[in-house]
């Protein structure tokens, strides 16, 4: 049995897994970057190791190291969060070789689901909805044909993707050329592999995943839906489950495929098939994350179940026990997910130091975070800074429980996003459940410009500046007054004597 | 004590008229206000005005400049007084000073596409900085000339450093 | 229907409250008294009326300037919380008079159920169990004949008592008379009344108590138990639901006698039917408490309903919407008091300053609480900072959860019972779930001295308050340095002119 | 530099070897410790040990006096200095010095069942306080008489502070 985790990763989810370890008796092991010694994770581990500079290529990404890590302290498995080398088949493998259990899938399912043509592949052959498309594209006329046998309009993608890099869409005949040079160009940037291939773009797309937990002797289930249509620049930004658009015969018939597409890699461990949606509750499968999801919290609270306690027993080889007739969804959660950026800015990263932070506390509120005040949000990483999940019997409910948990949260020293996720939560769209993935596109006029100009809370920020302002004059005066005594004094007085050591 | 302040394009005149303790007595364009203000937590004010309850949360950015969090909106407000008057109009008058590239976000020089004196067009990219996973490009509105580079790859920058210089 | 509400409290309960109206629409009113100025109540609701001195008697407990702030702000309601006037009948009635919706029971609930006797009385009549004892002691004769009845080990009791007080234990015929004139006088001096009464002593006694809700129409479930009998001074300090100690017939038993106590006084609102259970699980009414409890938000997250909304509900006069065979115990949750208290020193009250906080947080934590960094808990209220609940499948899981939370949760500046908390969750007897109300006596040396003699600990201390001595040592010097070089130029230089406004 | 520092009943000797940055060699009683020591927040350490991470919170009591919270423990412990050491020894020595009645706890005067001249027995109550609806009840170990009241009912006290004077 595992007794000691190095936890392969920094920020909230770092602690996330650190705090299941804790429940169940497992010693926890940090690893930090130069950046990071002060950082949470750190602190709330048994032990911390330090593996090099700040640049995650340095530090969080070089395998040997975290070897050596894991080596030193006598850690038996390593927990790799998600990012980093949660989805990297070399170093599972490498765990392996090493005798030290990867809480994680196999490199066959990694590399398998890693690899979208591959991936598209195995599930075709599986029996599992894809969207319509190509395999690789060999030249330009190839693409050519391809488009036409599949129709405009159509989504140019690269097989090493991810993060909507080397994306292009194509809607005119006349922009094909031009767009798949564009996208073997950034793929080639982004990944050092130009391989593309067409998929048929769906209009109004919604992204729905499907949670599932294996172990290792076939057992496979899955958790339901979460619906995570709600994204800016291809990143989630509020997810909730369930899925207003689903139907109990599309979710059952979803999850059965979604259980048969993990079953295709012989997939242990917790993992998500994506679908895309649409309107008509068409869906495909879009991809297979092969690691637990930023968005996880809120499956573990409509269905109870501590996901990463999970991925630890099957890590163990224990047979999972929870039976699919078991698991039921109770109630409604939506997660919020709280990043260090300017959404009046075009959500432009804003790292720095938490000047002061209060954090939402009650009934129905999980919040997930790794930030303190005093704490500098570094530059070299992911600018996530919590999540706060809430849950309530009835998805109405759910969003005034969240408005109530924005409105509690305040953050300053860092721009946030809490008070545009607080705007997504009064925009009509959502409120009644209708949105898919050009929601915030759609709604950006009422996203970013919510408020009338009010001058009554304009002169309420006024008296608090002006108060503050005038405070501090006459503090600030005092203070020059003193130094001024103090530059000329220089020659005339006695210095105490200390010893620095 | 009074000071014009700027907030949301909005010149307010204002003057303390009376304080006793965090009983404060201040006139805004006029109009006249009774307000409760206790600094709770450092930068954090607690303010009742006719029995209303705000959370008034400060950032200062310099002695003069605040930024602003109340719970619907965030503001920039500036206190103005006799010297930033003086800065302002010189501002305004000197429209030929040279111009400088920086970014708004602190972040890591990822790559600087250009060097001294090359003349650049306008839309040309002329410095990219990255922070936490996000490439940002700078590029230049008119056609210009550089004129000097503060900064070399790998450099780790603060929010609003001069970066390039371009005349 | 209830558009603005006035919470008639502070502390955590006063937020508890707030933030389920914010969910519901509702605005809120605080009240604060001088000391209360800065208090995080104030600060969260929508308008704050100033009430008076730091005294209860003088702001919290007087009616009129309740009444007069609940006017002045338009509120058409008034929660009362727990404590302070919750339980004041006469509360109720003005609330009445004046046309505000008191949120709680009729003031005939209150008084029947408020005084001892009458309450006792009506239950015997209603055909509920109660411990067997006597009415009102007419004089000492009659006390002796009573407790010859009853057979000794008897507990002299207050009828208007509470928190213990005016309480005797007799366990020998010689100690009778002494016991009786003590209690009397304690009576007297707590409560201005002297009237007593005699019961049976049970002697391993489990305070098990029932949350009910009725509403006007006669609709009445209850929403199974909550197990308090972790006790210290006769105050609550660790609450679990399910009890470990019942049998599903004994709960459907007692559900369905608390419903009839509780129908027994036309009870509308949220109640809690006291009982006391001794080994065999006999169970007798001990009293009703006519309002929320402190340890309400277990009950809450095991059947999953939100108390104060649906105490609003009701006092808004809709009909219960939930059914009692609606309402099921999903999984098990413990909450923990964190008071402002010194364990290690008979739990004397530690009031100050807050100078570091950091709240425990993550999957099945809920956290109640109402103080931050810098705030002054005052010397003239309750010590509770604030409540952890955690909830987890089993109880086991629940127990390995509260331990993880209280690792996570600091507080310095005021002694806090987080420690002992822990200590009880590790304790043999707890972890068996086989404790009664005796828990602490009984398991003291344990709770209280846990840890054996550990240098490395005392090393790791030393090196932190070495480092901060000599750190500070270093600014100290220089800023002694600077105040001499201060006086001794005293008036020798310019002064900066600078105007107090 | 070294001191010598009282925990728990135990004075530990106690010299800093060598300081760079945050790392720290120190010896405690002649056991050596390479310690990486930051103050995360305000009198927060986050202290690093053989790669075991350690979180310690300190409260200063006064110059020389901290309260240390460990995760499972607390501890007072004293600096001890030349000048301590003389204090104490005086202490010592000088038993006979007046004894005062304080509350360890702040907290409000409900009742002084005493007036200065009084003689009190030995078990007697002089003075009771109330904080957070718990009274306290400060009683004297021997008999005494009352020298000094230096409080009234209904004063707010501080924790320590002298409330009655016996001799």
């Amino acid at each position: 049995m595992i007794k000691k985790v190095l936890i392969a990763n920094r920020g909230e989810i770092a602690l996330r897994v650190m705090r299941s370890c804790r429940e169940m008796g497992i010693t926890t092991v940090a690893v930090f970057s130069e950046s990071d010694r002060t950082s949470m994770h750190v602190r709330y581990a048994d032990e911390a190791y330090f593996i090099g500079p700040s640049p995650s290529a340095e530090s969080y990404l070089m395998i040997a190291k975290i070897i050596n890590a894991a080596r030193q302290s006598g850690a038996d498995a390593i927990h790799p969060g998600y990012g980093f080398l949660s989805e990297n088949a070399e170093f599972a493998d490498r765990c392996q070789k090493e005798g030290i259990i990867f809480i994680g899938p196999s490199s066959y399912a990694i590399k398998t689901m890693g690899d979208k043509i591959t991936a598209r592949k195995t599930m075709v052959d599986a029996g599992i909805p894809v969207v319509p498309g190509s395999g690789v594209i060999s030249d330009e006329k190839d693409a050519l044909a391809k488009i036409k046998e599949i129709g405009l309009p159509v989504m140019v993608k690269a097989s090493a993707g991810g993060g909507g890099k080397g994306m292009r869409l194509v809607n005119k005949e006349k922009d094909i050329v031009s767009s798949i040079r564009a996208a073997q160009s950034e793929a080639r940037a982004a990944f050092g592999d130009d391989t593309i291939y067409i998929e048929k773009y769906i209009k109004s797309p919604h992204h729905i995943e499907f949670q599932i937990l294996g172990d290792k002797y076939g057992n496979m289930i899955h958790l339901f839906e979460r619906e995570c249509s709600v994204q800016r620049r291809h990143q989630k930004v509020v997810e909730e489950t369930p899925s207003p658009l689903m139907t109990p015969e599309i979710r059952k018939e979803m999850g059965e495929c979604a259980v048969a597409a993990a079953k295709a890699v012989d997939y242990s461990g917790a993992g998500t098939i994506e679908f895309i949606v649409d309107d008509n509750l068409n869906y495909y499968f879009l991809e297979m994350n092969t690691r637990l999801q930023v968005e996880h919290p809120i499956t573990e609270r409509v269905v109870g179940v501590d996901l990463v306690k999970q991925q630890i027993n099957i890590a163990n080889g224990l047979e999972l026990e929870l039976k699919q007739e078991d698991i039921c969804q109770y109630g409604h959660a939506i997660e919020c997910r709280i990043y260090a950026e300017d959404p009046e800015n075009n959500f432009m990263p804003s790292p720095g130091v938490i000047k002061h932070i209060t954090e939402p506390l009650g009934l129905g509120v999980r919040h997930d975070g790794y930030v303190y005040e005093g704490f500098e949000i570094p530059i070299h990483y992911d600018p996530l800074i919590s999540k706060l999940v809430v849950w309530a019997k009835t998805r109405e409910e759910a969003i005034a429980r969240m408005k109530r948990a924005l409105y509690a949260y305040k953050i300053t020293g860092v721009k946030t996003s809490i008070s545009f996720l607080n705007r997504i939560m009064q925009t009509p769209d959502f409120v009644k459940g209708k949105y898919n993935t050009h929601f915030i596109e759609k709604n950006s006029e009422f996203l970013m410009f919510p408020d009338k100009h009010e001058t009554k809370i304009e002169d309420v920020a006024i008296i608090a500046v002006y108060v503050d302002y005038l405070d501090r004059l006459n503090n600030l005066q005092m203070e020059v007054h003193s130094k001024n005594e103090k530059k000329n004094w220089k020659n005339c007085g006695r210095r105490l004597n200390f010893n620095r050591f | 004590m009074s000071n014009e302040i700027n907030i949301n394009d909005r010149n307010a005149l204002v003057e303390v008229l009376s304080r006793e303790g965090n009983k404060v007595r201040i006139s805004i364009d006029g109009k006249k206000y009774d307000a409760d203000v206790v600094m709770v937590e450092e930068g954090v004010y607690s303010i009742l005005i006719d029995n209303k309850s705000h959370n008034i949360e400060l950032t200062r950015t310099d002695n003069k400049n605040y930024m602003v969090n109340t719970y619907s909106k965030s503001f920039d407000v500036e206190i103005i007084d006799a010297e930033s008057k003086y800065m302002k109009s010189r501002r305004q008058d000197d429209s030929h000073e040279e111009a400088v590239i920086s970014s708004p976000m602190p972040g890591k020089i990822v790559k600087i596409l250009v060097k001294v004196g090359d003349e650049v067009k306008a839309g040309d990219t002329v410095i990219i900085v990255s922070a936490m996973k996000m490439e940002s490009e700078y590029k230049v509105k008119k056609d210009r000339v550089i004129k000097e580079i503060k900064v070399k790859v790998g450099d780790i920058i603060q929010a609003n450093q001069p970066l390039v210089v371009i005349e």
